[in-house]
C-alpha cells in the first residue's frame, strides 16, 4: 500500500506464483485427508482448508489485502449474513426434538 | 419555467427510452408502477366484491384463490417494493447529494427494463393460467399440487429481484462514491439514509428469495425433491429461506416511506429533526435486526418451539427502533414552523396508521397470541395498515411534496386534501373491520366465509370503494397539472436541501454548478424564502 | 352452530380468557399509543402552524434523556409483553400428562378425525367437556391448519409428519373448526364443526357410534392382514424385533444412536423401515409406503401402542433406558422429520 | 457557470471511457469495483441459500449423503478444481499484464482463462454423463437408482448437487461471454494502464466462481467419504 490511492497496487507476480501453489497444495491435502479416516475431524480439517483457500484467492487474487477498508467490510458482511441464515435455520432444526421443560 | 430542464432536453420516444438520467427513469418507473398499482388495485376490487356475501357466488373458488394470489404478488413486487427506491429514490438521491447521476446510469436504465420485463413476464403467467399459490409460494402446494402457472410467475418474479439488486446496489456504490463535497455523513438528509438502509436489505436479501425461487422451479420442472415431503424434504426449509428475505422486504417497503416522512416534517415544520442521529441509525438498525425475526411467520409452522422462542425476542426488539423514529417525528413538530399541505396531511395519516400497524404488529410477535390470530383477518389488516397505511400514505406524501420538482408545476392544493381525507377515512374503514373480523375467526384466504363475519366485510368492502376513489382522484388531478398546474418555482415549500437549490425542474446535469457543502441537513437560515404558506 | 359475539369468537377453553386478556392488553396498549402519538401530532400541527410565510422553526437537535426515555420504556413494554406471551405459548405447547387422544388427517379439502375407541369423523369432532384432547395431526397432500376460534388455538398440519396440540374444552356447544393454511381450491370449504359435549352424553356418544372396535383393534386386524405378525411375534422368535412394551423406551439403532419409540418413529418404521434399523437386526422389512394409508398408519401405532404388559423373553432386544418421552416433540434431532 | 463545468471537463476528460458524472479515471474505477464487490456479495448468499439446504439435510441424513456423496468419483473433481485455480492464477495474472500495459499478455492470459474455464464445463459435462448412466438423476423423469436403505435422502442430495453444480456451471458459462468481451475490449486498444477496471472487475467475478467451487469440491465430493466406501 505504498500510495494513497490503494487500488494501483501492483501484485508482484512472485506472490501469484506462491498462492498458486498454496492452493494446489491445499487441494491435494483434502483429497488426502478425505481418504484417511480421522473420525470428526476430517471434516473439520477439510473445511479449514477450503475456508483458508478461499481467504488466500480474496486477499490475493482478489486484491483484498491491498483494498480500502469499505471492501473488507463488504467481504466480511455478507459472510455475517450468510451464518445468520444458517445458524437461526440449523437452530430450529437442531432443537425440534428438545424436551419442552416442566 | 426554467428552459433547460431534463424534461425539455430532448423529447423523442428514444431520448426517454434509452436515456440514461435518473430522473427521467424515475418518470418511467413511476408509471410502471402506477400501472401495476391499477391491475392490483383491480383485484382488490374483485376481492372485496366477492366478499360482501358470505357465499362466495361471484367468483368460483379457483378464481378467487387466482385473484387475491395476483394481487398479493402484483403490489409487494411490483409495487410496494420498487415503490419509493426506484421512483422518488431514484429521482432524488443523486440531487441530495449534489452531484449530476447514480454511480452507474447504464446499470440503472438497465433495471428498469429487467423490471418492465420480470413485471409483464408475470403478467403474462395471469394470462397462462394464473397463480393460485398465494403471494408466499409455500411448499408442497406450490411444488406439487398447484395445476397454475407457477414456474411462468415465479420466473418474473426472480427476473424483477435482479432489478430490485442492481438499483440497491446502484444507491449504495452512488451514496459512498458519489457525495458532493463537504457532503459528509452526517449532513445527509435522512432519506438517504433510509435509501442506504433499504439498499442493503435489498443486495443481502434478494438473492436468497432469488434461490429459493430457482428450487421450487427446479422441483416443478425436473422434479428435483428438495422441499417435498415424499423424499424426505422438509416443507418448513422452504419457509425459512423464503422469510428470510421477505420478512426484511417489509422492511423495504417501509423504510423509504420512513425517509420520506422524515423530510416531509423537517421540510413543512421548517425544523431540524429532533435527534437526527438516532432517527438516522435506527434505519441500519432495523434494516440489520430485521434479518433476525423471519421465524415469526412459522410460529405454527412446525419450527421448534425454542427456535420460535428467539425469533419472538428479536421480533419484539426490532420494534424499538421504529418507536424511536415515530416518537422523534413527533417531538419534531412541537416548536415547528408548520405548514398545512397536502404532503403534511398524508404524514398525519402515516402517523396514525403505522402506529396501529406496528403495534399490531406486537399483538403477532406475541407467540401465545399469534398462534390465535395467525393466517386471520388480523394479518390482513396488519399488514394493510403497515403497507397501504404506511408505506403508499409515505410515497402520496412524497409524490406531492417533490412534485412540483418534478414537474415545475404545483398540483390542485384543495383537492390534494381532500383526497387525502377521502383516502385516510376510506383506508379505516376498509381494514379496521378485518382486525376484528380476524380476531372473531375468520381465516384469511377464503372466499366464502361464516355469516357471522358478513357486517366486517360489508363494512370493508364499502371501505374499499371510498378507497379507490382516494387513489383515483390523484391519479386525475396530478395528471391534469402536469400541463395546467401552477409554476411551482424552485423552492415552493421554502425548504432547504440540495435538490430545493436547483431549478425545477431540475437541468439534466441537475446542479448549473457543483454544490459543495458547509452545513448540517435541516439547517434553516432566516428568513426563508418561499413561496407557499 | 355457536361462534361467539360479533367482537369476540366464543370462550370455550382453559386457554381461550388466557389469550383474550393478552389480547384485551394489547388492544388497550395500541389505543393508549396510537391516540397519545395521533393527538399529540395534530396538536402540534394546530398550535404550531405557519404563522407567517417566512418563519421557521425553532432549533432544537435533540434531547438526550428524552432518547434514553423512549427507547427504554417501550424496551420494557415489549420485554413483558414477550414473558407473558412465551408463557401462553408454552402452556399450548405442553399438553398435560393425561389426555384423550385423536388423530386428525388433513387432505384435500377435508378433515378426518380417529378417536381411540374407533369412531371416524368426517369435518365433525365431538369431544367431551373438561378433558385435555389432543390433536395427533398429519397430512396425506399439502400444508393444511386445523384451526378451533373457540379454543383459541391451531396449528399447521405437515404431510410426513406428525404436529400436535391440545385443549380442554369449558362449555359444551357446537363450534366452528377451519383449515387455516391455505391448501388450494377448496381451502375456504374445508371447514366444520367441534361438537363439545358434556361427560355422559360423550359417553353416550362414543358407545352409540362405536362400529369397528377401537383404533387398536383395527390396528391388530392390519397388523394381521398385512403379515406383519409374521416377523413380529411376541416371542422374539421372528425375524424382526419384539414390539412389545417398546412404545415410550428408547431403543438403540444400528448406526450407535439412540431413539424413542413415539409416534413418529413408530411411523417412520413402517413406511420407511431402513431409515432407521434397530441394533442387531438386518434392514429386512419392506417397506409399507403405498400400502397403508395415513389413517391405517395410526391404527398400526395405537396398535403397537397398546402392546403392553409381559410377554416371553423379553429380554432379547437392547433397549437403553432413557427420559420419558414426550410426545409434543416427536423425537431426536434429525428424526423429527420422517 | 456552465462554462466552468466545461473547463473542468477539459481538465481531466481526455480519456474517452470516463463517464461524466465522476470526477476521475480512479473515482471511477473506485466505484465500479465497490460495485463489483456488491454483487459479489448478493452471489454469496444466492449459492449461500442452497448451501443452507444442504447444510440443514446434510445433518438430518448424514449416513445417505455421505454414501450418495461417494458415489460421485473423486478424479474428476480435484482435476476440475486444479483447473479452476489454474484458470484463477492466468486470471490474475491477466490483470497483472492490464496494470503494466502489456496488451499481448492480457490476450494470452484471458484465452487459456477461458480454455481452461471451458476444459472445466467440458469435465463437469462428462460428469453428469456419468451420472446419467448411474442412474442418479432424481428427476426429469429418468428412473433414480439407489439402494433401497438410503433411497429418498440420497435422491435429495443428488439434488442438490445438480442445482449447486448446475449453477456453479452457469455460472462458468457466464464468465466466459465475459472474457470474450474483455478479449474484444483489449483488441481494440480500450484496456490501458490508466483504464483496465472492466479487466479488474471481470477478474474478480472469475475468482469468485472460483471460490465457490473450493467449496463445492469438499462438501460435494468429500465430506462423510471416509466412512463409507473409502476410494
Ligand atoms: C411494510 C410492511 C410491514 C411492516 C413495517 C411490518 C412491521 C412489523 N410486523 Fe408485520 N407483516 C407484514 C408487513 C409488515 N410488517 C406482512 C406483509 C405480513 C404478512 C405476510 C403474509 O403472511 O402474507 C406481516 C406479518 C407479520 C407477522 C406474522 C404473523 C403471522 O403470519 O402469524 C408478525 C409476527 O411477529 C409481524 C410483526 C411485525 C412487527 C413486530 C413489526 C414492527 O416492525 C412494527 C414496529 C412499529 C411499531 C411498534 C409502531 C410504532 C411505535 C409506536 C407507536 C410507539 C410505541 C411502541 C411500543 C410500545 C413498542 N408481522
Ligand atoms: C402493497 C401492498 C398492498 C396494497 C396496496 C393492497 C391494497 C388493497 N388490498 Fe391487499 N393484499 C396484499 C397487499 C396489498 N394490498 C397482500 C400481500 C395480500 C396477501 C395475498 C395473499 O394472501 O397471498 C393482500 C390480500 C388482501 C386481501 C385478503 C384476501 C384474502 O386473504 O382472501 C384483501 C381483502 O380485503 C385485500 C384488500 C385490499 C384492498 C381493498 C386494497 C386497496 O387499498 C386497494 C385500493 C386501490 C385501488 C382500488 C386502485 C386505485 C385505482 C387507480 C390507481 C387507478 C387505476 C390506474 C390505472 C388503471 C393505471 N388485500
Ligand atoms: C419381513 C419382515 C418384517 C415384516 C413383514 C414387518 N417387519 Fe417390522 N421390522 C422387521 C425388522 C427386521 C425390524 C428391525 C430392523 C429395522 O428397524 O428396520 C423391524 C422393525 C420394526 C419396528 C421398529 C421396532 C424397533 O424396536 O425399532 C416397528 C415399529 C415395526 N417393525 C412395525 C412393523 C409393522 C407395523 C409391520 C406391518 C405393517 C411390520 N413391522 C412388518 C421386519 C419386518
Ligand atoms: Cu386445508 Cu386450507
Ligand atoms: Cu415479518
Amino acid at each position: 500500500m505504498s500510495d494513497n490511492h490503494n487500488q494501483h497496487h501492483i501484485v508482484p507476480l512472485s506472490t501469484y506464483y506462491t498462492i498458486f501453489l498454496a492452493l494446489m497444495v491445499g487441494t491435494a491435502l483434502t483429497w488426502w485427508v478425505a481418504t484417511i479416516d480421522l473420525g470428526a475431524m476430517n471434516n473439520v480439517i477439510m473445511l479449514t482448508i477450503a475456508v483458508t483457500k478461499a481467504t488466500l484467492v480474496v486477499l490475493f487474487f482478489m486484491h483484498v489485502k491491498y483494498s480500502s477498508k469499505l471492501i473488507w467490510l463488504a467481504v466480511g458482511g455478507s459472510i455475517f449474513f450468510l451464518l445468520i441464515l444458517i445458524v437461526l435455520t440449523l437452530n430450529d432444526y437442531m432443537a425440534r426434538g428438545w424436551y419442552t421443560f416442566g | 419555467m426554467p428552459t433547460n430542464t431534463y424534461l425539455n432536453a430532448a423529447t423523442t420516444l428514444k431520448s426517454w427510452l434509452l436515456t440514461r438520467d435518473h430522473k427521467r427513469i424515475a418518470l418511467m418507473y413511476i408509471a410502471g408502477i402506477t400501472f401495476f398499482f391499477g391491475i392490483g388495485g383491480f383485484f382488490a376490487a374483485l376481492i372485496r366484491l366477492e366478499l360482501v356475501t358470505p357465499a362466495g357466488d361471484l367468483l368460483t373458488d379457483e378464481t378467487y384463490n387466482k385473484v387475491f394470489t395476483m394481487h398479493g404478488v402484483m403490489m409487494v413486487f411490483f409495487v410496494l417494493i420498487p415503490l419509493i427506491p426506484a421512483s422518488l429514490g431514484n429521482f432524488l438521491l443523486p440531487l441530495m447529494l449534489g452531484t449530476k447521476d447514480v454511480a452507474f446510469p447504464k446499470l440503472n436504465l438497465l433495471s428498469f427494463y429487467v423490471y418492465l420485463f420480470g413485471s409483464l413476464f408475470t403478467l403474462y403467467a395471469i394470462v397462462a393460467g394464473g397463480l393460485d399459490t398465494g403471494w408466499t409460494f409455500y411448499t408442497p402446494f406450490s411444488t406439487v399440487a398447484s395445476t397454475s402457472a407457477v414456474v411462468p410467475a415465479a420466473l418474473g418474479i426472480f427476473i424483477n429481484g435482479f432489478s430490485s439488486i442492481l438499483t440497491g446496489l446502484n444507491f449504495m456504490v452512488t451514496i459512498h462514491k458519489m457525495r458532493a463535497p463537504g457532503l459528509t455523513w452526517f449532513r445527509l438528509p435522512l432519506f438517504v439514509w433510509a435509501l442506504y438502509a433499504t439498499s442493503l436489505i435489498q443486495v443481502l436479501g434478494t438473492p436468497v428469495v432469488a434461490i429459493t425461487i430457482v428450487l421450487v422451479a427446479a422441483e416443478r420442472i425436473f422434479g428435483f425433491g428438495l422441499f417435498n415431503p415424499a423424499v424426505g424434504g422438509d416443507p418448513v426449509l422452504f419457509q425459512h429461506l423464503f422469510w428470510f428475505y421477505s420478512h426484511p422486504a417489509v422492511y423495504i417497503m417501509i423504510l423509504p416511506a420512513m425517509g420520506v416522512v422524515s423530510e416531509v416534517i423537517a421540510g413543512m415544520a421548517r425544523k431540524q429533526i429532533f435527534g437526527y442521529s438516532f432517527v438516522a441509525f435506527s434505519s441500519l438498525g432495523i434494516a440489520i435486526v430485521g434479518f433476525l425475526v423471519w421465524g415469526h411467520h412459522m410460529f405454527v409452522a412446525g419450527q421448534s418451539i425454542y427456535s420460535a422462542l428467539v425469533f419472538s425476542v428479536l421480533t419484539f426488539i426490532v420494534a424499538i427502533p421504529s418507536a424511536v423514529k415515530v416518537f422523534n417525528w413527533t417531538a419534531t413538530m412541537y416548536k415547528g414552523s408548520i405548514s398545512w399541505q397536502t404532503p403534511m396531511i398524508y404524514v398525519a395519516g402515516f402517523i396514525g396508521l403505522f402506529a396501529i400497524g406496528g403495534l399490531t404488529g406486537l399483538f403477532l410477535a406475541a407467540m401465545g397470541l399469534d398462534i390465535h390470530v395467525t393466517d386471520t383477518y388480523f394479518i390482513v389488516a396488519h399488514f394493510h395498515y403497515v403497507m397501504v397505511g404506511g408505506a403508499i400514505m409515505g410515497y402520496m406524501a412524497g409524490i406531492h411534496y417533490w412534485w412540483p420538482k418534478i414537474t415545475g408545476r404545483m398540483y390542485n392544493e384543495f383537492l390534494g386534501k381532500v383526497s387525502a381525507a377521502i383516502v385516510f377515512i376510506g383506508f379505516n374503514l376498509t381494514f379496521f373491520p378485518q382486525f376484528i373480523a380476524g380476531y372473531a375467526g375468520m381465516p384469511r384466504r377464503y372466499h366464502a366465509y361464516a355469516d357471522a363475519y358478513q357486517v366486517w366485510n360489508v363494512l370493508s368492502s364499502a371501505g374499499a370503494s371510498i378507497l379507490a376513489v382516494g387513489f383515483t382522484m390523484p391519479l386525475l388531478y396530478l395528471a391534469w397539472s402536469l400541463k395546467n398546474g401552477e409554476i411551482a418555482g424552485d423552492n415552493p415549500w421554502g425548504a432547504v436541501g440540495l435538490e430545493w437549490n436547483t431549478t425545477s425542474p431540475p437541468p439534466t446535469e441537475n446542479f448549473h454548478t457543483q454544490p459543495i457543502v458547509t452545513w448540517d441537513a435541516y439547517e434553516y437560515p432566516t428568513p426563508v424564502e418561499g413561496h407557499v404558506v | 352452530m355457536r361462534s361467539g359475539t360479533v367482537f369476540f369468537p366464543e370462550v370455550a377453553s382453559t386457554m381461550a380468557a388466557r389469550v383474550d386478556q393478552l389480547y384485551l392488553f394489547l388492544v388497550g396498549l395500541t389505543a393508549f399509543f396510537t391516540i397519545l402519538i395521533f393527538t399529540m401530532f395534530v396538536v402540534f400541527m394546530v398550535k404550531y402552524r405557519r404563522r407567517e410565510p417566512n418563519s421557521i422553526g425553532a432549533r432544537i437537535h435533540g434531547g438526550m434523556i428524552l432518547e434514553v426515555t423512549w427507547s427504554v420504556i417501550p424496551l420494557l413494554i415489549v420485554l413483558g409483553l414477550f414473558v407473558w406471551s412465551a408463557q401462553i405459548f408454552f402452556a399450548f405447547a405442553r399438553p398435560p400428562a393425561e389426555t384423550l387422544n385423536v388423530y386428525a388427517v388433513g387432505k384435500q379439502w377435508m378433515w378426518k378425525f380417529q378417536h381411540m375407541d374407533g369412531q371416524r369423523e368426517i369435518n365433525e369432532l365431538h369431544v367431551p367437556v373438561g378433558r385435555s384432547v389432543k390433536m395427533i395431526m398429519t397430512s396425506e397432500d399439502v400444508l393444511h391448519d386445523l384451526f378451533f376460534p373457540a379454543f383459541r388455538v391451531k396449528a399447521d398440519v405437515i404431510p410426513g409428519r406428525y404436529t400436535h396440540m391440545w385443549f380442554e374444552a369449558t362449555k359444551a356447544g357446537t363450534y366452528p373448526l377451519y383449515c387455516a393454511e391455505y391448501c388450494g381450491t377448496k381451502h375456504s370449504g374445508m371447514i366444520g364443526q367441534v361438537v363439545v359435549m358434556e361427560p355422559d352424553d360423550y359417553q353416550a356418544w362414543l358407545t352409540a357410534g362405536a362400529q369397528e372396535g377401537s383404533l387398536a383393534s383395527a390396528g391388530e386386524k392390519l397388523f394381521q392382514d398385512l403379515a406383519c405378525n409374521t416377523c413380529h411375534r411376541p416371542d422374539a422368535q421372528g425375524r424382526g424385533p419384539v414390539l412389545h412394551n417398546i412404545y415410550g423406551k428408547t431403543v438403540a439403532l444400528q448406526s450407535g444412536e439412540n431413539v424413542v419409540v413415539d409416534e413418529a418413529y413408530i411411523r417412520e418404521s413402517i413406511l420407511r423401515p431402513a431409515a432407521k434399523v434397530s441394533a442387531g437386526f438386518q434392514p429386512t422389512m419392506p417397506s409399507f409406503q403405498g400400502l397403508v394409508s395415513e389413517e391405517g398408519v395410526m391404527e398400526l401405532i395405537e396398535y403397537v401402542k397398546s402392546l403392553q404388559g409381559p410377554t416371553a423373553n423379553q429380554a432379547v432386544r437392547p433397549t437403553t433406558s432413557g427420559p420419558a418421552p414426550n410426545e409434543n416433540t416427536p423425537s431426536q434431532a434429525p428424526p423429527t422429520r420422517n | 457557470m456552465s462554462n466552468g463545468a466545461a473547463v473542468a471537463h477539459d481538465a481531466h476528460a481526455h480519456h474517452p471511457a470516463l463517464a461524466h458524472h465522476f470526477e476521475s479515471l480512479d473515482a471511477q474505477k473506485e466505484a465500479s469495483v465497490l460495485g463489483m464487490w456488491l454483487f459479489l456479495v448478493t452471489e454469496i448468499l444466492f449459492f449461500g441459500g442452497a448451501l443452507t439446504a444442504y447444510m440443514i439435510y446434510r445433518t438430518w441424513y448424514p449416513d445417505a449423503f455421505a454414501v450418495a456423496s461417494s458415489e460421485i468419483a473423486i478424479l474428476p473433481g480435484a482435476i476440475n478444481t486444479a483447473v479452476l485455480i489454474l484458470s484463477s492464477l492466468t486470471m490474475a495474472l491477466a490483470v497483472h499484464a492490464a496494470q503494466t500495459g502489456e496488451r499481448g499478455k492480457i490476450l494470452v492470459f484471458i484465452a487459456i482463462t477461458m480454455v481452461l474455464g471451458a476444459a472445466f464445463l467440458g469435465i463437469k459435462a462428462y460428469e453428469y454423463h456419468e451420472k446419467y448412466v448411474e442412474g442418479h438423476i432424481p428427476g426429469l423423469g429418468l428412473p433414480f437408482r439407489f439402494e433401497e436403505e438410503y433411497y429418498r435422502p440420497a435422491q435429495i442430495f443428488f439434488s442438490i448437487y445438480f442445482v449447486l453444480t448446475g449453477l456453479h456451471a452457469l455460472h462458468m458459462i457466464i464468465g466466459l461471454g465475459i472474457m470474450t468481451w474483455m478479449l474484444v475490449l483489449t483488441r481494440k486498444g480500450v484496456i490501458t494502464p490508466e483504464y483496465y477496471a472492466p479487466i479488474e472487475i471481470s477478474g474478480l467475478y472469475w475468482h469468485f466462481v472460483d471460490i465457490v467451487w473450493i467449496f463445492l469440491f469438499p462438501l460435494l465430493y468429500l465430506i462423510g467419504r471416509h466412512v463409507h466406501h473409502v476410494g
